[in-house]
């Protein structure tokens, strides 16, 4: 039963990821970009590693995320 | 006896107190770092003797070979992290009067870190900690590409880096399946466990790390930033990364291919992969006009050389491919070094404005000559040694294949002498253009006063002229250096065992 | 059973958020779907660590509720124009 | 315990569902953040509490991940509230403004 | 067309990788593959004395690399605060204050900053560790340095954190190799009693070491992003 | 159907796909911020792979947190420790990617890698 | 005297939020929690002002559970409120946002109100701007301020003006 | 000892001239005693024929040898003669002239070079000597700079080509018979395999034809060497080309031998030798032709020089002891006239400034010496008795019908009267017709560049007279390359085929001039008339109408030949330059510059090293 869930998970994993394929709109991209990451964490925590689970999260998903929306915030046109 | 590890440790803890050091003393950190260059050239020359012996084994916290990391000083080890640590200390001297902006404590920082992750990569012993010291080589290499933060720097790094992520995301697919599959990453254990594998297996990690380590190594398809990166980098950059960056990653490759994936097979691939290299960048040379682009498309020329010379799979070959080495590490790093004035002095990076520059620059442009001619390998300089070597070893192998592969090389040295020696002539003769009306001695296309052109400060002179004496006066030594490069290609073609280590 | 109902159930809240997510036509709907998914899966984690039965994957969930906030604050002071 | 723990599961899943399925059906960004909070939150919060009743050793845990959630939810929502009404994300149409002075500066000008 | 060649190849690489990669599996091999692996489960207890095997792992068996991966940290902030030292101050930055977000930032932050401590210290006894402490703290601050315009990073005071950190971990390991192990990073200290907080040697210490550093590097990253100006920058002079 | 459905199938369909789908926007993408999006997929998707290798179905994390886990339990330590260097290295490049790109944006003022072609040839 | 009792109760809570983070009362744990939030707290100083507000009478203390129940029993409510329009194929709203007043001074007790305006029947705050909340209404009951206020905020503020100044 | 002086003096000369850089006169003294020393050493050396010389450290575990023979004796003799020469004229020549700091630095560099090409014993010692030889010729030529460079750098592109040749042949030898060793090597080619053969052949008469210009090959020579200091122009015109004929004589006679060559018919009774001497034909033809047309003097020696070395390889290629005896006494009459010619154009350059036969004209009352010289060349030149070219292209065609090339022999003649033609163009444009009014105060040049000339033409035509004493080194290199030797006497020789007797025909051609002149001067047909009391085609003549033939001095002729000189050559070279630059340039799109593109490449390169690879593991 878990494994339809995982699979799930891993379906919305890979559908964000194509999705950024299609994205126009950078923003967007970088929040999809953190859920691929989150969902990633949590499939580290199906393959028993908290350790990595935590430390993606935290920076793959958090550190990534505020960086690229800073990069973006500074590669905007000017208004 | 020393502890190899020092050769890794004391760049690194320098580097991290360099910052420290700033606050105090603002531009402490130059001599510092040539302190820390120079303590790494100490230790090596006192290593070597030990190693030529036997390889010197190292673990690290207190755990053996398969459990912990460890690292191997073995001749390659130390051989490369000297002629790193050399190139370093010669290119700081350098760099005291090239640098000269308010960020120096990080081009020193980075300079020193470069030094670590390239001496990291040829001494370890594991493959995933190979991967680390690659990508510490790699990052620094990436910011010091982009020191300038000029347009072409910046675009250089970029592309310097989208290519070695992707190089380092195939490498790390290839340690995944190794430790899928063998459940170790210690060298020396995947050399005993590594012939047992499936045939696609074998493939895959070998043509995946070839693909990955490939890109930093500039094997042809892989090496389309280096061009970029090389020409847009400061030129005491560009003097490390030519002089012992690629041929660091390309002599782990091949280290990788022999001892430990003993993938014998790929080296018919890799030798035509090699010549193709040299045919590309000698041609492409040939067609620039930018003079750091024309030597970096020789470097990739000479990469290619150098892989097919270790691509000859024999001991002959290896040890003059370590030769070719030695002469490509000294010969551009003066190259590079000599042209960063050029182009400080004239403000022009077209070759074709040096016209005359001899004159003002004499001790420089003499020793740009004699670099480029012992790259083209014109006796007695070393490059003809090492050159004469490689072909001979190629032709060794008695095989039509290498044959026609060898005829290749001196097309290709055809084509890099005269590309070289059209820049010579220009330092001191003046410009030359083949238009349909003839000789052309229009020395000034871009308005430089060459009376205002001064000559180098003593810091640029002084390792130009340390690394000339090794161009110039190399073949005295022939005897020794072979003897440590023959030390070298036995290291590598034997396979590595665990059991050999303890 | 319950768990099995649950995770069901969560499974088709993740898919609907993830829906919201590729078809907002605005970020701020993505981003909200993206908040959304954070509280769901953290929530899921914990169930997840209850079914394996380790208490240390309850530091994961919490972690993952810092992540959340501070992804949603950034993205959301980016669009204000605040960074 | 365990019953009470497995009902409250049970209602933490089910509202994490509707949750969701307000963020679909809803018809504009404030909306959807109106179901997709409080929803989602008490989902969450029942749910993790549900766990710790399970299985006590959770619950104290447990109890710091549902003070937090409860904490930054709103929060967020609140800033994408704000920040959706301050790049003038459409509105659903019928929406009604009554203020009598803007938060938004600009709005002020 | 580009999108065209792109699939071509992506199709040929996910080829390899499927047929190649895909054929293995890691549930059934079981123990025989994972020597290394499990030779070190075995014995990271009796080893190490940290009861998260990835831990002793990480700062011990292959605390090597855990070296070169602070440098490596260590490198990009030094390379962003290089690059993206502006040429001028930052003038304009638009800013308006959200109040519920600041003053929920306020409220979070010492609960946020523990938090990570707690990771940290706990990194031998519970899942995560220096890095993903380090990175909690990091974010903190940059909630803190989102939300309200308090603070100006210190950007010295960040380095020297940085570099004495990274001196302690080099130190640490220095002693080993002086110690009776003679051996670069080697465990010096006692085990102490298994399970609690000062159990596991200088791993504990290390890790600090490591979250200290993972920590103001980041923040002088991150912070370096802050600080660089926006948009195209039309310089004089050039 | 369902025996498909296992575990290691759907890591390496989620790692490989993520790989894949990292590796097409690189190719195919022309923004730069997308491209550095692409590989941080990419590499996450490696991760992935890399973490599965020392996973065993049915074994546990292999944190001796309470008393009665036994090491046989266990998966592999191995490579989560190789994992996390490798995803601290990846957010080091990122970063530092993104710097780069900040800064070429300072200096030109696009982002399109078919503008960006001062250095060809 | 107020700077030490924000002090003191930013460390309380960061040392309950501790011991509920470890689970365990042994010795290791309880000092290094000492140690790490008194670090923390002296640290961080500045952020201990927002727990000065807090007031420690016996009324109180004794309210703060009842606010807690108070704003639960509103949540579910709001919830139940919000699922079933959800579930409902009509999808009975009328979004609006408005203005409400509010009496209190302390940052704490405004965000608290914030919050649990935002977790309650349909309405989620904005933004709080000097003595104003913005309401975003799903279903808009009474548009003037006062009437506003009334409805939605006064049940929370009537117990939080007691418990925080 | 006399052996190692010949290589320990150049290294003297070296470095003394590195240290007097500044000092003129103890410059040229220094070099001038050391060419004499070089002479006398040489002469020493004779009695030391056949000895084998190491040096003390090893290469590769090829220790590097040298070996005295009699071939190698005859050149060196040719080299230390014509240097001496060439630097008691180089001594006021070269005084003041810019950028010639560094003159004999490069000179005793090459010098360097070509002794030890000359005399060593393996294929090792030749390379490295050889690459200094090549090095220090194109030293020599582009020390001039200005145009001076872009001509050496057209020598040194061919140059590098040549090596590289060469380098592919020797390494080649090596990788099949293990060894460097000339001896040893010779040996293993008489049971070489045809492929082998034709191979080495290739590469090693391809590389040594750049440096002798053979035809398809010659086009770097006459600007290379015209734009030089002048004395250079000689001295490398003379000898340095004749090193690649010693290149090619060494691989033909001495490593493959005759026999060994003869085995490759190609075409019924067509040989290899045939080829080469089709070649050769060319070679003598073709410059021939193009020199006629030259206008400047140097430009127009040097381009009929490629001719003559033509005359050389064909004779060497006859394979018969006559013409092998012809071609390598060419080489010593070449030496000496072409010397004498170019020499005398340095005097001439020395007191006018120009070499431009259009500038030119009516010195020969200012600078008889020089006159006497340039006749003196050029009679030699066109193979004319009593001069020493007649006797060596006597012996070419002589062995050429005898050995049964008749086609050869009537190209060559072709060529002769191709070089009749320009040698009468040269000496009519300088020294006849009307003087320019510029030139009135030109006097002859001092004696000690008088001195050279006069030796020279005395050789010359000494070494015509008696051919015999130069005959005796040749017919004993023959033996020792095991050829049958010249059967010559000291004035001719004497074969059952028929004998030359160069006395005699001396004589009679003395008799014949006197005579000549007798007719002359008895038919008091000469008058003398002021220079400008004259007319031509209408015109009277002055200062600014000179009576002027020398621009299109064969304008007939260029007509009939203008739709066949298509400058194949300068084309083909042009358009090869081209082709490399655009293969580089199609090679550098390559990187296009777009990082999307370049990461493509990467996965690109696994991709398709994996389908290569896939099958081999």
């Amino acid at each position: 039963m878990i494994n339809y869930f995982f699979l799930l998970l891993v379906i919305v994993m890979l559908g964000s990821a194509i999705a950024i394929i299609f994205i126009r709109n950078l923003l967007a991209a970088v929040i999809v970009v953190t859920v691929v990451s989150l969902v990633a964490s949590i499939l580290f925590i199906f393959i028993a590693s908290p350790d990595v689970a935590i430390t993606e999260a935290t920076i793959g998903a958090a550190l990534t995320t505020v960086i690229f929306v800073l990069a973006l915030s500074r590669t905007k046109k000017k208004t | 006896m020393v502890n190899p590890i020092l050769l890794i440790i004391i760049p690194l803890a320098t580097a991290f107190f360099i910052p420290l050091l700033a606050i105090v003393w603002k531009n402490g950190s130059r001599y510092l770092a040539l302190l820390a260059a120079l303590a790494n050239v100490l230790i090596g020359i006192k290593l070597l003797p030990y190693v030529l012996e036997k390889p010197i084994h190292v673990t690290i916290a207190g755990f053996k070979a398969p459990i912990g990391i460890d690292l191997l000083a073995g001749p390659l080890g130390i051989v490369f992290s000297l002629i790193i640590s050399i190139t370093g200390f010669l290119v700081l001297i350098y760099s005291i009067g090239y640098i000269r902006d308010e960020s120096i404590n990080k081009y020193y920082t980075l300079f020193l870190l470069l030094l670590t992750g390239s001496t990291g990569m040829v001494l370890t012993n594991d493959i995933f900690n190979l991967f680390v010291f690659f990508e510490i080589l790699c990052i620094s290499s990436y910011i010091l590409v982009a020191y300038n933060r000029d347009e072409h720097g910046l675009e250089a790094a970029i592309k310097y880096l989208v290519l070695g992520s992707v190089g380092s995301l195939l490498f790390l697919i290839a340690i995944a399946i190794i430790y899928l599959k063998l459940g170790t990453l210690n060298m020396a254990d995947i050399s005993d466990k590594f012939d047992a594998l499936g045939g696609s297996y074998r493939m895959m990690v070998v043509v995946l790390i070839l693909s990955g380590l490939g890109v930093e190594a500039a094997i042809f398809p892989l090496n389309s930033w280096l061009p970029d990166a090389h020409s847009s980098a400061p030129s005491s950059i560009s003097a490390l990364l030519s002089g012992f960056v690629i041929e660091v990653a390309l002599i782990v490759v091949m280290k990788l291919v022999y001892s430990v994936f003993h993938a014998m097979q790929v080296l018919n691939a890799l030798a035509v992969v090699g010549v193709i290299t040299l045919l590309v960048g000698e041609f492409a040379a040939f067609r620039q006009e930018n003079i750091k682009r024309v030597l970096a498309y020789s470097s990739i020329g000479q990469v290619g050389l150098i892989l097919l010379a270790l691509s000859i799979n024999s001991k002959a070959g290896i040890s003059a491919a370590v030769l070719q080495i030695i002469n490509h590490t000294a010969s551009k790093s003066i190259l590079f070094l000599v042209s960063g004035y050029f182009i400080l002095k004239t403000g022009s990076y077209r070759y074709s404005d040096y016209s005359g520059i001899a004159k003002r620059m004499p001790v420089s442009s003499l020793l740009f000559v004699l670099a480029a001619l012992s790259l083209i390998g014109v006796p007695p300089f070393l490059g003809f040694f090492s050159k004469l070597q490689i072909v001979m070893a190629a032709a060794a192998r008695g095989s039509t294949f290498y044959v026609s592969l060898v005829s290749l090389v001196l097309l290709g040295t055809i084509v890099e002498g005269a590309y070289f020696l059209r820049i010579a002539q220009v330092l001191y003769f003046g410009r030359q253009q083949d238009t349909d009306s003839g000789w052309l001695e229009t020395g000034n296309a871009a308005g430089i006063d060459m009376e205002s052109v001064g000559n180098a400060p003593v810091s640029a002179v002084i390792p130009v002229l340390l690394l000339g004496i090794v161009v110039v006066f190399g073949f005295l030594f022939l005897t020794n250096l072979n003897g440590v490069t023959g030390s070298i290609a036995g290291e590598i073609t034997r396979a590595l065992s665990l059991a050999s280590l303890f | 059973m319950i768990i099995t109902i649950s995770l069901i159930l969560i499974g088709i809240a993740v898919f609907l958020s993830f829906l919201r997510l590729l078809i907002g036509p605005t970020v701020s709907d993505r981003l909200l779907a993206a908040d959304t998914l954070t509280t769901i899966t953290a929530a899921s984690i914990v169930l997840v660590a209850f079914v394996l039965g380790r208490l240390i994957y309850m530091d994961v969930a919490i972690v993952y509720a810092v992540i959340g906030f501070v992804g949603v604050v950034t993205v959301a002071r980016y669009l204000e124009g605040g960074i | 315990m365990e019953i009470a723990g497995q009902v409250l599961v049970l209602i933490g899943a089910i509202f994490l569902f509707l949750g969701s399925l307000g963020i679909i059906r809803m018809p504009d960004v404030f909306n959807r953040l109106q179901a997709g909070t409080k929803a989602t939150t008490l989902g969450a919060l029942s749910l993790i509490i549900g766990v710790g009743l399970m299985n006590t050793a959770f619950l104290w845990k447990a109890i710091v991940l549902v003070v937090f959630v409860v904490l930054t939810n709103p929060i967020s929502s609140s800033t994408i509230a704000r920040a959706s009404y301050k790049m003038k994300v459409p509105m659903f149409k019928g929406t009604i403004k009554k203020m009598e002075e803007s938060f938004l500066e600009e709005e002020e000008k | 067309m580009r999108r065209f060649f792109s699939l071509i190849l992506i199709i040929g690489f996910g080829f390899y990788l499927v047929t190649v990669i895909g054929r293995i599996p890691f549930a059934a091999t079981g123990e025989a593959k994972g020597s290394v692996g499990v030779q070190i489960v075995n014995d990271t207890v009796n080893d190490t004395g940290a009861a998260n095997a990835v831990t002793s792992v990480v700062v011990l068996y292959r605390g090597f690399d855990t070296l070169g991966e602070v440098t490596v940290l260590f490198l990009a902030a030094l390379g962003m605060s290089l690059l993206l030292k502006g040429t001028e101050e930052v003038k304009a930055r638009v800013f308006d204050e959200s109040f519920i977000l600041k003053t929920g930032s306020y409220l979070l932050f010492p609960f946020i900053v523990l938090f990570g401590l707690y990771i940290i210290v706990h990194g031998h006894l519970t899942p995560g560790g220096g890095f993903p402490g380090g990175v909690v703290i990091a974010t903190a601050f940059f909630i803190i340095v989102m939300t309200s315009e308090m603070v100006r990073l210190r950007e010295n005071l960040v380095s020297i954190l940085e570099s004495l950190a990274g001196l302690t971990f080099i130190a640490l390991g220095i002693a080993g190799l002086l110690g009776t192990k003679n051996s670069f990073l080697a465990n010096f200290m006692g085990k102490g009693v298994f399970n609690t907080i000062l159990s596991a040697g200088i791993i504990p210490f290390i890790y600090a070491a490591i979250g200290i550093k993972v920590g103001s590097e980041l923040t002088g990253a991150v912070g370096s992003m802050f600080l660089s100006p926006f948009g195209k920058q039309e310089e004089a002079g050039e | 159907m369902s025996n498909l459905i296992t575990i290691e199938n759907i890591v390496y369909l989620a790692s490989f796909g993520l790989i894949l789908i990292g590796l097409f926007i690189v190719f195919s993408d022309k923004n730069l911020v997308k491209l550095v999006i692409g590989l941080d997929i990419a590499e996450t998707g490696v991760n992935i792979l890399l973490v599965s290798t020392g996973y065993i179905q049915g074994k546990t994390a292999p944190i001796f947190s309470r008393t009665g886990l036994k090491a046989s339990q266990m998966v592999d330590p191995v490579p989560q420790a190789l994992v996390l260097t490798a995803i601290v290295i990846g957010f080091g490049v990122t970063a530092l990617a993104l710097a780069l790109v900040v800064r070429l944006y300072q200096k030109t003022g696009t982002l399109d890698v078919s503008e960006i072609r001062g250095l060809k040839w | 005297m107020r700077k030490v009792k924000g002090f003191i109760l930013l460390w309380l809570f960061t040392m309950i939020a501790w011991v509920l983070g470890t689970g365990t009362f042994r010795i290791d744990e309880l000092v290094t929690g000492l140690v790490l939030s008194f670090g923390v707290v002296v640290l961080f100083a500045s952020f201990t002002s927002l727990y000065r507000d807090i007031k420690i009478t016996p009324k109180s203390i004794v309210l703060m559970p009842v606010y807690l129940i108070v704003f639960l029993w509103e949540m579910i409510k709001s919830n139940i409120d919000v699922a079933l329009r959800v579930i409902n194929p009509a999808m009975p709203i009328k979004p609006g946002v408005v203005q409400l007043k509010t009496r209190l001074h302390s940052p704490l007790a405004k965000l608290i109100l914030a919050n649990s305006i935002t977790l309650t029947p349909g309405t989620l705050t904005m933004d709080v701007k000097d003595d104003s909340l913005f309401i975003h209404w799903i279903d808009v009951e009474a548009e003037n301020i006062e009437e506003a206020t009334r409805k939605v905020g006064w049940k929370f503020e009537r117990i939080l003006k007691e418990i925080i100044q | 000892m006399a052996f190692s002086m010949l290589f320990i003096l150049p290294v003297i000369g070296i470095v003394l001239s590195l240290i007097f850089v500044k000092v003129d006169f103890l410059k040229n003294l220094i070099n001038l005693t050391i060419f004499g020393a070089l002479v006398y050493f040489n002469i020493l050396l004779l009695n030391s024929v056949g000895e084998t010389f190491k040096l003390p450290f090893a290469f590769l575990g090829q220790s590097l040898t040298f070996r005295v023979t009699y071939l190698a004796l005859y050149f060196s003799l040719m080299i230390n003669g014509i240097s001496f020469l060439t630097a008691i004229f180089s001594w006021r020549f070269m005084r003041e002239r810019e950028n010639s700091s560094l003159y004999y630095v490069w000179w005793l560099t090459k010098t360097l070079g070509m002794f030890g090409v000359i005399f060593s014993g393996d294929f090792l010692t030749f390379f490295l000597s050889w690459e200094l030889m090549s090095w220090g010729t194109y030293f020599v030529m582009v020390q001039r700079g200005g145009a001076a460079a872009k001509a050496s750098y057209k020598y040194l592109v061919y140059a590098i080509s040549s090596a590289m040749v060469l380098l592919a042949g020797i390494v080649i030898l090596y990788a099949s018979f293990g060894t460097f060793s000339f001896a040893e090597l010779s040996k293993a080619y008489s049971n070489i395999s045809t492929g082998m053969l034709i191979l080495t052949l290739v590469l090693f008469i391809g590389s040594f034809s750049v440096e002798s210009a053979v035809f398809p090959l010659h086009s770097w020579l006459p600007d290379a060497y015209s734009e030089t200091f002048s004395p250079m122009s000689s001295y490398l015109s003379s000898i340095s080309t004749r090193l690649g004929t010693y290149g090619i004589i060494l691989f033909l006679f001495v490593i493959a031998g005759v026999s060994v060559i003869d085995r490759l018919q190609i075409i019924g009774a067509i040989n290899f030798r045939y080829v080469i001497g089709v070649f050769a034909v060319l070679t003598i033809i073709v410059p021939t032709f193009t020199a006629v047309f030259q206008d400047d003097a140097k430009k127009l020696v040097m381009w009929s020089g490629i001719g003559q070395g033509g005359y050389v390889l064909l004779g060497i290629v006859s394979g018969s002891a006559l013409g092998i005896g012809g071609g390598m006494f060419h080489m010593m009459s070449m030496l000496t006239f072409e010397s004498v010619i170019l020499l005398s154009i340095a005097a001439v350059e020395y007191r006018t400034g120009t070499t431009n036969m259009n500038k030119l004209g009516g010195l020969i009352k200012k600078q008889p010496v020089a006159f006497i010289g340039l006749l003196a060349g050029i009679i030699a030149l066109a193979g004319i008795p009593p001069m020493n070219g007649f006797v060596s292209k006597w012996f070419i065609y002589r062995s050429l019908i005898l050995s049964g090339y008749p086609f050869l022999a009537i190209g060559a003649m072709i060529g002769t009267l191709a070089t009749i033609l320009a040698v009468y163009k040269l000496i009519h444009n300088i020294f006849l017709g009307q003087l320019r009014e510029e030139y009135n105060g030109v006097k002859e040049v001092p004696f000690d560049m008088q001195l050279p000339i006069w030796i020279l033409i005395i050789i010359v035509w000494g070494s015509a007279v008696f051919p015999g004493i130069t005959f005796s080194l040749i017919a004993k290199i023959q033996s020792s390359l095991g050829l049958t030797p010249v059967p010559y006497s000291l004035n001719g020789i004497a074969t059952s085929a028929g004998d030359l007797d160069m006395l005699v025909v001396s004589i009679v051609f003395v008799a014949g001039l006197v005579v000549a002149y007798m007719v002359y001067l008895l038919g008091h047909r000469r008058k003398h008339v002021i220079q400008y009391d004259n007319y031509a085609a209408g015109h009277f003549l002055n200062k600014d109408i000179p009576y002027n033939y020398n621009a299109h001095f064969y304008a007939g002729m260029e007509h009939i030949f203008e739709p066949y000189r298509k400058k194949i050559i300068a084309r083909s070279e042009k358009s090869l330059a081209a082709l490399t630059g655009t293969i580089g340039d199609y090679l550098r799109h390559i990187y296009t510059g777009n990082v999307s593109t370049y990461a493509y490449y990467i996965v690109a390169a696994f991709v398709i090293g994996a389908i290569v690879l896939g099958g081999v593991f």
